[in-house]
């Protein structure tokens, strides 16, 4: 593979995380001559707040660090510094706890729900649009797919919205929020991990049932381009059968520009599956955001968006070093 | 022109989203005419109430009536993804002809900025800005914020467009007639753009229209309007949805669902006006 | 032939650096690599580039039109440096030195009807002009290449065959009574039956309005058919130059002779050698030094992978750029076109 | 001469469209004889590319076939079932395509290509036999084993057509469809190709259809060539007598407008448009061109006849040839 291409994405990466972490740093600083942060901070303190306990060293610690007397670049500076530890100080609203372990706590929900729902719908996604490209399926498949094409635009947690109502307050099949049974301790045993699924279904189920309609739309795009292409046609002309042009020759190209879009949209899956499990109590990174946002817990909203920019920085370098391995015009680029 | 109309009338994806569309101005027109959108600030009905003769929506827990409630709040929706839609379309469209079109080193800046861009969740970034100055934000201000990280997608796409139509020999021919530069961008390759444009707008209304019900939904909107997001924050807030009352929740959803559907079926009609070879595949 | 000639390259090269974004080092191409070539207005030249793609050709009438300017070296208009034209001037120089390019489809913006690539020139140039003194002017235009304005104006692109279209714009390029006409591969895309028709009018162009032609083509029987004097590129620089008619009957350097070996004349009683060409591996590279037919050459020596040859002059109208020919005395490359080329 | 491996009967193509029919081909007849080389040269246009996909039953909506026979050594190509009919394609009447550029999966190694073709039609070879098999071919064609390794984009232009070539022989057809082989390729490589590909023929004592329309080409290599016009066969006989004495007067006209080494700026081109497709003129599709056209060109389609023994010709002017 060539090197030079590694290299670059890594240093996008790198410019990624530090372009993402600096403008969330210096953006609410434009504001003029106040910083509301410590203004909010001390508004807190001053009624007695949530929680009262350890406010003031927080205060203090902020004011020492990002006060209006220090020079805005040492401020700069000493963030960074921070930012490259995990060092994201306590949480406002449940001191002593750090905000790093609040996050790590939420952070395997998120990701096994985000994981398993994306990869579901960008796979069935892909096969139904390459089929639904694909001159010889039936008609009846353009029927059945069109609800969801439709749907392919509506925010995830919109379709959780309905979904909720529907199949956990309606129906009362399923329940209707939260990670697993109130008060379960985690064990391995099937009772729990059944509990854990029975309580995934629904939010994922409404990130899969948009997220297919998209993926399909995309995939059945770029099947009717390749589908055009001289190669595919030679391949009949070769006497082979169609089964094989579909898999090997259509949509084996047709996957290519489709993983560029999943690495573009990252950002955006993350994002609505965040709003996801606000809707559903979902104890991930969505909820823990949603607690802070509500409660001014400061702290936890940069800890929770350095980690999401993080996430998705990663997870688009990952894909960007994987699609080297599918495409060979890339990995065996000539000098 | 009669050209123009073959197209269309062969295309009703088009012609659906635009009719949908109409219908929602109609709404918006009419609407202000009939319903005392008054009643949609707080305390103004008694609140909890069904939707009944007098109140066909009836109203949310903090006395809201709810049709009118629905009318503002998708009007300043929609207000808010069309301002920032628009802005990050113009911003884009010249971030993506400068790039395209001159290249080098200025290219490489714009394209690597939007790249790095486009990789930062703009949720993320939203949520700083919009936590710390929650206080102040409304309408026109979501809509500000929104916009400034809506113009990558326009940039990305007209730049690519761009880069393949300079190659094309009748930029060299519109050159050796004694076109500039500028006359070459307006002239000769503005126009054949028009279709990515209607669709990059549609695109980019719709992403803003996502990113600003997001930011609403977890609270960080314009707390003193209805908003469509707003609404749905509040109800989630108050607990509408397992209290059983769908006639607070179920309209903006409805809304969402109507206003996401037309801008689908416009940008799936535009796309098949661009992308002649999709046509084939129905 | 002592006048100032009316475009001249002089040693110019053209590398393009393809820019990475970054952590990524560009790549560079030398597409014309020291060219020298004049053309005259009295009496109009008439000259053929020709080369296989990749040649440089391209790119040459690139540098010749002014899209693009040279890397080094420097391309002269009526003896003026290109980059000091400027303002009215180059509004002049513009009009002068018109062009036909070789997709008569790509020439037209798909938005506007055929008119749209008529009409502009004039606006421009011309734009005292009113509206019937236009159409008048574009009517006679496209009358002098045998069109009909009936079935031309009023048409999109695609409603015209490739041969209407290339007519079209032969007649826009004749219509602003240009000094010189640049055909880069005007015929290759368009049906051998309607192709001796634009040949024709270029050729009357060149006969009856005194306009010097540069013909761009890989068809060297083409070349021969129009051209009185040639310039024969391979991998960016010339390899043999002077007039057409021994050059390419009696051809010397290696590559020429192995190009007209290999045309498809269209007799079945003349069928190719059964010569088989040499290298199957003809790779684009080639080396930075020394001859860039050397990889492939049937005769190449030593010298050839070192140095590359300077163009030595075998005869009063010809010289080429081979060791084979050492015995000639050689010539400097700006001066090769002042004497074989436009003759 | 041999019985002919290939018999095209009135093989008529149209395509659909919402101001009716084109007819892109229209009664197309000619026999292919075993190991001939035929040209059949066109305008664009002329139908010639149609004609190709009609043979490998490869017309895709809206167009279709809409009647005549192809029979393959007397076995009806048109009454086969799809399946039968892809156990044909590539073994006993093979493609090799125009614009090589991209007619190989750029995902694929070069040697998965060939196993593909060769699987798909005989599922017994070794993963051993099928190398070997390969090997030979390429080198057959010209090119080196680690070719096979490969990725299309690593290959030059020539080196993709050469091995569209090998694989066009792969399973031993008995008739090639060589549609524009050498159209992107400089005369060089153009004439190194051409060269391997007679080479091969001559070796599998194949029978090959040369599409085209560069007559140069057809003058160089074929043995027959049949000129069409709108859709039709205007003629067809053997190389060098149409070469020698055009008796269609399209046929002649193209000829006249070659440029050639033996005379300086002498250009005849034949005047007018071809006609559309669509609206196809009444008659004669080239009588509104023709300088020999008489009385009833513009009424009645003139049939392919055989004037003279092996020469065809639809064309009034030689009907008295005939008796």
């Amino acid at each position: 593979m060539s090197s030079r291409y590694i290299v670059r994405r890594v240093l996008l990466f790198l410019l990624v995380i530090w372009v993402g972490t600096s403008l969330i740093f210096f953006l609410p600083r434009l504001a003029p001559d106040r910083d509301p942060v410590a203004q909010r901070l001390g508004n807190l303190a001053a009624t007695g707040g949530i929680n009262t306990e350890g406010l003031d060293e927080m205060v203090e610690a902020y004011r020492a660090k990002f006060g209006l007397d220090q020079p805005l670049w040492k401020q700069y500076l000493n963030y960074m510094f921070d930012m490259l530890r995990f060092d994201f100080n306590y949480s406002i609203a449940m001191y002593p706890a750090t905000v790093f372990e609040i996050v790590m706590r939420a952070v395997p929900w998120t990701v096994g729900l985000l994981l398993v729902s994306t990869l579901l719908a960008f796979a069935i996604g892909s096969l139904v649009g390459a089929l639904l490209g694909w001159p010889r399926t039936p008609r009846v498949m353009h029927w059945v797919a069109t609800p969801f094409l439709m749907m392919s635009s509506v925010p995830y947690y919109i379709l959780g919205l309905v979904m909720m109502y529907v199949f956990a307050f309606k129906f009362k099949w399923l329940p209707l929020g939260g990670g697993s049974q109130y008060g379960t301790v985690p064990t391995l045993t099937w009772q729990y991990v059944w509990d854990v699924v029975h309580h995934a279904i629904l939010p994922a189920a409404s990130m899969v049932v948009a997220g297919v309609g998209f993926w399909a739309l995309s995939m059945r795009g770029m099947m009717v381009t390749t589908l055009g292409e001289d190669y595919v046609m030679l391949a009949e002309a070769r006497g082979l059968s169609p089964r094989r042009i579909f898999f090997r020759y259509a949509m084996r190209n047709a996957i290519l520009p489709q993983t560029t879009g999943l690495a573009l949209s990252a950002g955006t899956i993350l994002s609505g599956s965040l709003l996801v499990e606000v809707i559903f109590r979902y104890p991930g990174m969505g909820s823990v955001l949603y607690r802070a946002i509500t409660g001014f817990d400061y702290f936890m909203i940069y800890g929770v968006v350095f980690f999401v920019i993080l996430a998705v920085g990663a997870a688009t370098l990952l894909l960007d070093l994987i699609y080297p391995l599918l495409d060979p015009r890339i990995r065996y680029s000539r000098k | 022109m009669s050209r123009s109309w073959g197209y269309v009338r062969r295309n009703p994806l088009l012609l659906v989203g635009v009719a949908m569309f109409i219908l929602l101005l109609l709404f918006w027109l009419i609407g202000p005419q009939v319903i005392d959108v008054t009643r949609a600030r707080p305390i103004s009905a008694m609140a909890d109430q069904r939707p009944s003769a007098e109140m066909p929506l009836g109203s949310d827990s903090v006395g809201r009536e709810l049709l009118p409630n629905l009318l503002v709040g998708s009007l300043y929706t929609f207000e808010i993804g069309l301002t920032a839609g628009l802005i990050g379309l113009v911003v884009g469209t010249i971030l993506g002809f400068i790039a395209g079109y001159f290249g080098g080193v200025i290219d490489s800046f714009i394209s690597t900025a939007a790249d790095v861009a486009l990789t930062i969740p703009a949720l993320a970034v939203l949520v700083v800005i919009a936590s710390v100055i929650k206080e102040v934000l409304n309408v026109r201000n979501l809509a500000l914020i929104v916009a400034a990280l809506s113009w990558m997608r326009p940039a990305r796409t007209i730049r690519s467009q761009v880069l393949s139509m300079r190659e094309r020999s009748y930029v060299e021919i519109a050159r050796l007639s004694g076109m500039n530069d500028w006359q070459i961008i307006v002239q000769e390759l503005l126009p054949n753009l028009l279709p990515y444009l209607a669709a990059t707008l549609v695109g980019a209304v719709a992403g803003a229209l996502l990113a600003a019900i997001g930011l609403e939904a977890m609270g960080l909107g314009p707390q003193t309007e209805p908003t469509l997001g707003m609404t749905i924050f509040w109800c989630n807030y108050y607990g509408a949805l397992l209290r059983g009352m769908w006639w607070w929740w179920a309209p903006p959803i409805v809304a969402i669902l109507y206003v996401f559907a037309a801008l689908f079926a416009i940008s799936s009609g535009l796309d098949e006006l661009a992308n002649p070879r999709l046509r084939r595949a129905r | 032939m002592n006048a100032t000639p009316l475009l001249e390259a002089r040693n110019v090269t053209k590398v393009f650096a393809s820019r990475g974004t970054i952590g990524a080092r560009g790549t560079t191409t030398v597409a014309v690599n020291q060219a020298s070539l004049a053309i005259h207005a009295t009496p109009p030249s008439i000259v053929a580039i020709a080369g296989e793609s990749g040649s440089g050709k391209t790119t040459l009438s690139r540098l010749l039109l002014g899209l693009i300017s040279p890397t080094s070296g420097e391309v002269f208009y009526r003896g003026r440096p290109m980059e000091a034209i400027k303002g009215a001037e180059r509004m002049a120089f513009r009009r002068d030195v018109q062009a036909i390019f070789q997709d008569p489809f790509e020439v037209y913006n798909p938005f506007y009807r055929v008119d749209h690539a008529l009409e502009v020139p004039i606006r421009r140039f011309e734009p005292h002009k009113s509206a019937a003194e236009r159409r008048a002017l574009i009517e006679q235009a496209l009358d002098v290449v045998g069109l009909r304005v009936d079935e031309t104006l009023g048409r999109y692109p695609h409603q015209l065959s490739g041969g209407q279209r290339q007519r079209v714009m032969v007649a826009r390029a004749l219509m602003l009574n240009p000094s010189i006409i640049v055909a880069d591969e005007p015929v290759s895309m368009v049906d051998a039956s309607l192709r001796a028709s634009i040949l024709e009018s270029l050729l009357n162009a060149h006969d009856q309005r005194d306009i010097a032609i540069i013909y761009i083509t890989h068809d060297l029987t083409t070349a021969y058919q129009v051209c009185t004097s040639i310039l024969m590129m391979y991998s960016g620089a010339m390899v043999e130059v002077g007039s057409v008619e021994p050059v390419i009957k009696d051809p010397l350097h290696p590559y020429t002779q192995l190009l007209v070996g290999s045309i498809p004349l269209p007799d079945p009683t003349r069928r190719w050698a059964a010569v088989q060409a040499s290298s199957s591996a003809a790779g684009q590279h080639s080396t930075t030094q020394g001859c860039p037919y050397a990889p492939r050459c049937p005769q190449v020596m030593d010298i050839c992978r070192t140095e590359a040859p300077p163009l030595y002059a075998v005869s009063a109208n010809r010289a080429v750029a081979c060791y084979l020919y050492r015995g000639a005395p050689a010539v400097a490359t700006e001066d090769v076109s002042a004497l074989y080329i436009g003759a | 001469m041999s019985a002919p491996v290939l018999q095209v009967r009135n093989l008529c193509v149209h395509y659909e469209t919402d101001a009716g029919p084109v007819k892109a081909a229209e009664n197309v007849t000619f026999d292919l004889a075993r190991s001939e080389r035929m040209g059949l040269v066109g305008e664009s246009g002329s139908g010639k590319s149609t004609t190709v996909l009609a043979l490998l039953r490869m017309v895709t909506p809206p167009g279709r076939i809409r009647g005549g026979q192809v029979l393959l050594d007397g076995a009806d190509l048109m009454a086969l079932s799809p399946e039968q009919m892809r156990r044909m394609r590539g073994s006993a009447i093979s493609l090799i395509p125009q614009a090589a550029m991209n007619s190989l999966n750029p995902v694929m190694r070069v040697r998965d290509h060939f196993y593909d073709t060769i699987l798909a039609h005989d599922r017994t070879m070794s993963r051993a036999q099928l190398a070997a098999h390969t090997g030979e071919l390429v080198e057959a064609v010209g090119l080196r084993p680690n070719v096979l390794r490969m990725y299309p984009h690593e290959l030059s232009g020539g080196m993709k057509q050469r091995v569209c070539i090998a694989m066009g022989i792969c399973l031993r057809p008995k008739v090639i469809i060589a549609d524009e082989p050498t159209s992107a390729l400089d005369v060089v490589v153009q004439r190194q190709v051409m060269e391997t590909l007679g080479r091969i023929q001559r070796q599998l004592e194949a029978s090959i259809i040369l599409v085209g329309h560069d007559m140069g080409l057809m003058a160089q290599f074929v043995d027959k060539i049949g000129i069409m016009y709108a859709g039709r066969l205007v003629e067809l006989g053997p190389v060098t007598e149409v070469f020698g004495l055009p008796l269609h007067p399209y046929t002649r006209l193209l000829i006249n407008t070659l440029p050639s080494l033996d005379a300086k700026a002498v250009f005849k081109g034949i005047p007018g448009q071809t006609p559309s497709l669509l609206n196809a003129p009444a008659g004669c599709a080239f009588h509104e061109r023709c300088p020999d056209a008489v009385g009833d060109c513009w009424k009645a389609q003139h049939v392919l006849t055989e004037v003279l023994p092996g020469r065809w010709v639809a064309c009034p002017c030689h009907a008295g040839a005939a008796a």
